[in-house]
């Protein structure tokens, strides 16, 4: 077979992967930890914006976790298949620990919009149609934990929410794109678009260096979710397993 | 106690199933009911269980000697082709929730749960979810059921249907207890089910004769 | 009984019901009403408690149909007509903890969804306190119609006619009830009362119905 | 500064939501691998069991 | 195909009353809302379209969670599921019966729920049509989570959950299409289109997706 | 046509069922699986009819000597547990139905729906619906439906539980006529089906080895 894909498969191995993941993660945490240091150092010594006054800063969590809210998504989509496809038991693992930590970004977007939403726009809440699909991201990711909670089969959970983590994912374009299909209150794209960035270099510099050091926790914290999984996962087992032995020795 | 029917008929629907069966069990008494598909035998058990209600006749538990008596449903445990078992909770939570649900009947007293299960010979897996069981432990569990709350009378519909041989003795074991403690059984059923000494009600069906104005 | 509330409660929260469910079941519903009716605040503060209102009513019809049925599929419906406890009980008691899995969320959650639907504190007090009140009377209606459903194999009909226009008066007085309390010139307490008595007759008679179609059912 | 409150507002919010999720995740890997521990100990283990299926025992 | 096509139907008329029960629970909806808004007639008829959509989405949600857990119950799906026939295909077709069972008496009725609401003829029309060619959209995407509500003992609320995202964008649509056709700026054409594409898509996704889960919760 | 099963294994939930199990069946052949309860009959049926994913291995249909082959789930008919019929609908409807939206598999063609309902010996009631049957009466006619649509391999979960003396004859006079026209035929039982030359596969349940790397 395929070398490269046998190569990944062995290193895609969960015994492996616990290792491997055991060695990095200190590396991990330790430069994310640095990385908020200076993006926090950055975000509270830069100049204000005249118009919009201090309350930028609020753009330096808000915008960061806002990509992550849907990179998480992304990742999350990219298992699905990887359980879909090649019913890889380390892709289900993924999914499944990375919807709380989803959950959790999307939170922290939609609460430091409302909180940059009540100075700049008079309001803390809107419907309009960013805001709304936000907040319709965070409702799947709560379905999708209570999905995985309400089954105790963990493959088949696995599969499941595979499926419908493929089916929500047209939300994440509708996230992207509603600015510019639906004129709102709501600021358009200004970095990540097709010509190049519009934003003022004063603000990209600290807004760069916090949206790094929250991808940075998000692996840190995504790798140490799927380790308890694993864990979990075999903890469970082991426990069946005692059973059906004690089981079996009562039961001719 | 006694179980006392008398001059039953019932009907399904609006055709008559049976009529004028009448039969007594004393403590200790087992009855077994046979005949072929549809003759009427899950039809009876479900009168005397009170879960049908006859066109004619009574069924009753009988206490000291006539002066007392209660209808059969108070006193009996029905185990039907269904097993009253949620799917859903573990075996624990299932037993634990008839065990409190339907209580002692007075002069008796269930067993614990873990006991029950070992009678069946299913003791260790009691904390799997239901439905993770085979049809053979499910129907073992419904027996465990059977123990765990006192009921002087038992009323077993084809109990041992997906049963493997072992379960078999097993249940006879079950049952022959029972009835040494003073208890009653009927069960309706098309293997042998390896009771002693078990009175025979063989189900006939009712041919269908015109008895009412309509039916 | 309390066994039979205990279980009856496990099994919505484990089955995919649950306090969560029921609140995420209600975000949900509120979230997809501006998409509808727009971003206009005004209006979805006036529509407001109508909304919350047709969400509970809504949550309860989703499940309360198998309230019955599902006991029967698996045969525990048979022991439990048989028991010596009187079956109103039984069927009190599976309503009760179907409002609290169910209904009771919902109630709890009610002031945050008043706060997306740009309501005012008196509003959604008085939508919480009217809900509070009134969603039982939802639930014992409903529990009449599943235990028809049961009785009647292909009565699936006949419970829809007769749940629902009995829960309209339910849903009426909460819905006026809770506009009186804002609206100056209507008062509170007379649809209020009315809806407490509403409930209150349906507590009695919604299980006396359950029980009588359920023996009647039974074969 | 201005609106200082809604600032730290959200910075605070986000820490405590941030560090919440650290937490868990934290506590929660400490927590099973603690109960690995105790199955280990238990004598239930991973491989072994093959062992034990055989003739002996 | 058209033997399926024909039991869904037959089943879903004389046991589960869906027709009926989606059109009261429709009727409940729109009777309650002027509670809220008030006897504006102007404002009734300007959010009617809005209602009588957001009404058809949570009465299309009553059945759905039943779809295949009926199914599965009585052994039916293991046979399904093991014929050559694609599995894409049978979930087709039952939509299409669950559709026109619980969903088409809907668009029926809305005429006639229009004119409670004080709508003009012309919103009347837009309203059916939109409807018409939307509501199969919701089916579709419901399937997928009536699927994925199979594992699930119950999965009433959670299979709305689910869903009730996914049906967003049909609902946008579907309500700016009915009001384009009334304001005279805004074309009715466009997103009429937007909601036919959206239809289709689910039509093509829905399935699909169902078909996935079926195979994947399959034990 | 023959039916090749090769180092099937299959889990249920994450534990292990039974690993290496090989049979082959040739036309006309017929295979008793036999085992205590939760030993993994069940499971095992489930994966030959395609319902449930093995771990490992394959089962597979092949024809004209291997030059062909097809999923065993597409030639097959199951019968499990449950009766798959629809308890609002009648019986005719029922049977209808499932004749309609099988189909015949190549080379074969089902009785038609009186013919089968005769067959299982219960010509007279198939205007009842299925929900007013007794327990005996749906089983028959759950078999009735094997004969309403050709199927080469017919994959029975114990077939006979609950059918009285006369019916498990006529059963098995069934799977003989089936078995004689080059069907094949497994089953699962706890009963003797009075099959003759039937092979025999005892399910012993797996000794819970751990093999995967996360189980
Ligand atoms: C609860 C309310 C809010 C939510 C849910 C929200 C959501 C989002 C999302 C998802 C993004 C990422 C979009 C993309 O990458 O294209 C984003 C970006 C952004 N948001 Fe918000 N937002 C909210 C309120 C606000 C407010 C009140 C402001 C400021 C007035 C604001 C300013 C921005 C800016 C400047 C960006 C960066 C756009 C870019 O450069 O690409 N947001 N928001
Ligand atoms: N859905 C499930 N999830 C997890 N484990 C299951 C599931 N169904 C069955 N099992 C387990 O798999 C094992 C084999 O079950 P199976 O149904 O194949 O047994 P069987 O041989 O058919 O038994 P019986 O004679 O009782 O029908 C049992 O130990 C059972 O506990
Ligand atoms: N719900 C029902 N409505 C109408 N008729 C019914 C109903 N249930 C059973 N019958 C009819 O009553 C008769 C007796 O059924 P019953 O279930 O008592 O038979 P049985 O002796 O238990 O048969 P089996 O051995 O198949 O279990 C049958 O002819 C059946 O068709
Ligand atoms: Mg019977
Ligand atoms: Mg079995």
């Amino acid at each position: 077979m395929n070398l490269a894909l046998s190569k990944f498969s062995e290193l895609a191995n969960p015994t492996r992967f616990l290792a491997l993941s055991g060695r990095i993660l200190p590396w991990l945490a330790g430069l994310t930890s640095l990385l908020f240091v200076v993006g926090l150092y950055m975000s509270f010594t830069t100049e204000g914006d005249y118009q919009q006054g201090d309350t930028v800063r609020i753009m330096y969590v808000h915008v960061p976790a806002a990509w992550l809210a849907m990179m998480c998504y992304s990742v999350m989509a990219i298992s699905a298949i990887g359980t879909l496809v090649w019913r890889h038991p380390l892709a289900d693992v993924s999914h499944k620990a990375a919807a709380p930590l989803g959950a959790a970004f999307t939170l922290i977007s939609l609460i430091t919009g409302s909180l940059w939403g009540k100075p700049m726009w008079g309001t803390w809440w809107v419907w309009d149609a960013r805001l709304t699909s936000v907040f319709v991201l965070f409702l799947m990711y709560l379905g999708l934990i209570a999905l995985n909670r309400a089954m105790d089969d963990a493959s088949k959970a696995a599969r499941l929410s595979a499926v419908l983590i493929l089916v929500g994912f047209v939300n994440i374009p509708i996230i992207k794109f509603s600015v510019e299909w639906w004129n709102t209150l709501h600021q358009p794209a200004s970095v990540i678009r097709m010509d190049g960035p519009t934003i003022d270099p004063e603000f990209l510099w600290p807004l760069l260096v916090m949206a790094i050091a929250f991808t940075f926790l998000f692996f840190t914290l995504h790798l140490m979710a799927m380790r308890n999984e694993i864990w979990r996962r075999r903890i469970a087992t082991q426990r069946r397993m005692a059973a059906r032995m004690a089981g079996q020795e009562v039961s001719p | 106690m006694r179980l006392v029917a008398e001059n039953l008929a019932a009907k399904r629907g609006e055709d008559l199933i049976f009529v004028n069966v009448s039969f007594q069990l004393a403590a200790g008494e087992a009855m077994v009911l046979t005949g072929r598909n549809g003759s009427g035998k899950s039809t009876l058990l479900r009168v005397v269980a009170g879960l049908l209600r006859p066109e004619r006749g009574r069924v009753e538990a009988v206490f000291r000697d006539g002066r007392e008596s209660r209808p059969a449903r108070e006193v009996s445990h029905y185990l039907g082709h269904r097993n009253a078992m949620k799917q859903e909770l573990t075996v624990i939570e299932n037993l634990a929730f008839w065990q409190a649900y339907l209580g002692d009947f007075e002069g008796g007293e269930g067993r614990s749960i873990a006991a029950a299960a070992d009678a069946v010979g299913l003791g260790g897996i009691t904390h799997l979810p239901f439905g993770y069981l085979s049809a053979g432990q499910q129907r073992r569990f419904a027996m465990a059921k059977l123990l765990v709350a006192h009921r002087p009378v038992w009323i077993l519909d084809e109990p041992t249907a997906a049963l493997d041989a072992s379960a078999d003795q097993m249940f006879a074991g079950l049952v022959h207890e029972h009835l040494a403690n003073g208890g009653i059984a009927i069960a309706a059923t098309h293997q042998p089910l390896g009771l002693k000494d078990a009175k025979t009600l063989v189900m006939k069906g009712f041919e269908y004769r015109e008895t009412g104005e309509m039916a | 009984m309390i066994a039979l509330f205990l279980r009856d409660l496990k099994l919505s929260v484990r089955a995919g019901g649950g306090a969560l469910i029921g609140v995420l079941f209600f975000m949900t519903v509120v979230a997809v009403i501006p998409f509808g009716v727009g971003p206009d605040l005004n209006l979805l503060s006036r529509i407001g408690p109508a909304i919350v209102w047709i969400g509970a009513l809504l949550a309860a019809l989703l499940g309360l149909d198998r309230l019955f049925q599902a006991e029967r599929d698996d045969g525990s419906l048979d022991l439990i007509l048989m028991q010596e406890t009187p079956l109103v009980l039984t069927v009190f008691v599976k309503c009760l903890a179907h409002w609290v899995a169910t209904s009771l969320p919902l109630v709890i959650a009610s002031p945050l969804l008043g706060l997306f639907m740009n309501m005012n504190e008196v509003a959604i007090g008085a939508v919480m306190l009217t809900l509070l009140v009134g969603s039982p009377a939802i639930t014992f209606i409903g529990a009449a119609g599943a235990a028809v459903a049961v009785a009647l194999p292909r009565g699936g009909l006949l419970v829809s006619i007769l749940v629902l226009p009995l829960a309209i008066p339910v849903l009426i007085f909460g819905v006026s009830a809770s506009y009186a309390a804002v609206e100056d010139p209507a008062p509170f307490l007379p649809p209020f009362l009315f809806l407490i008595a509403i409930t209150l007759f349906f507590a009695v008679i919604g299980p006396l119905a359950a029980a009588l179609a359920l023996r009647s059912s039974s074969d | 500064m201005s609106h200082a409150f809604y600032i730290y507002f959200s910075y605070g919010i986000s820490a405590v939501i941030v560090l919440a999720l650290i937490a868990w995740v934290w506590l929660d890997g400490r927590a099973r691998q603690a109960e690995l521990k105790a199955l280990e100990a238990a004598g239930i283990r991973r491989r072994s069991a093959a062992g034990v299926s055989g003739a002996s025992e």
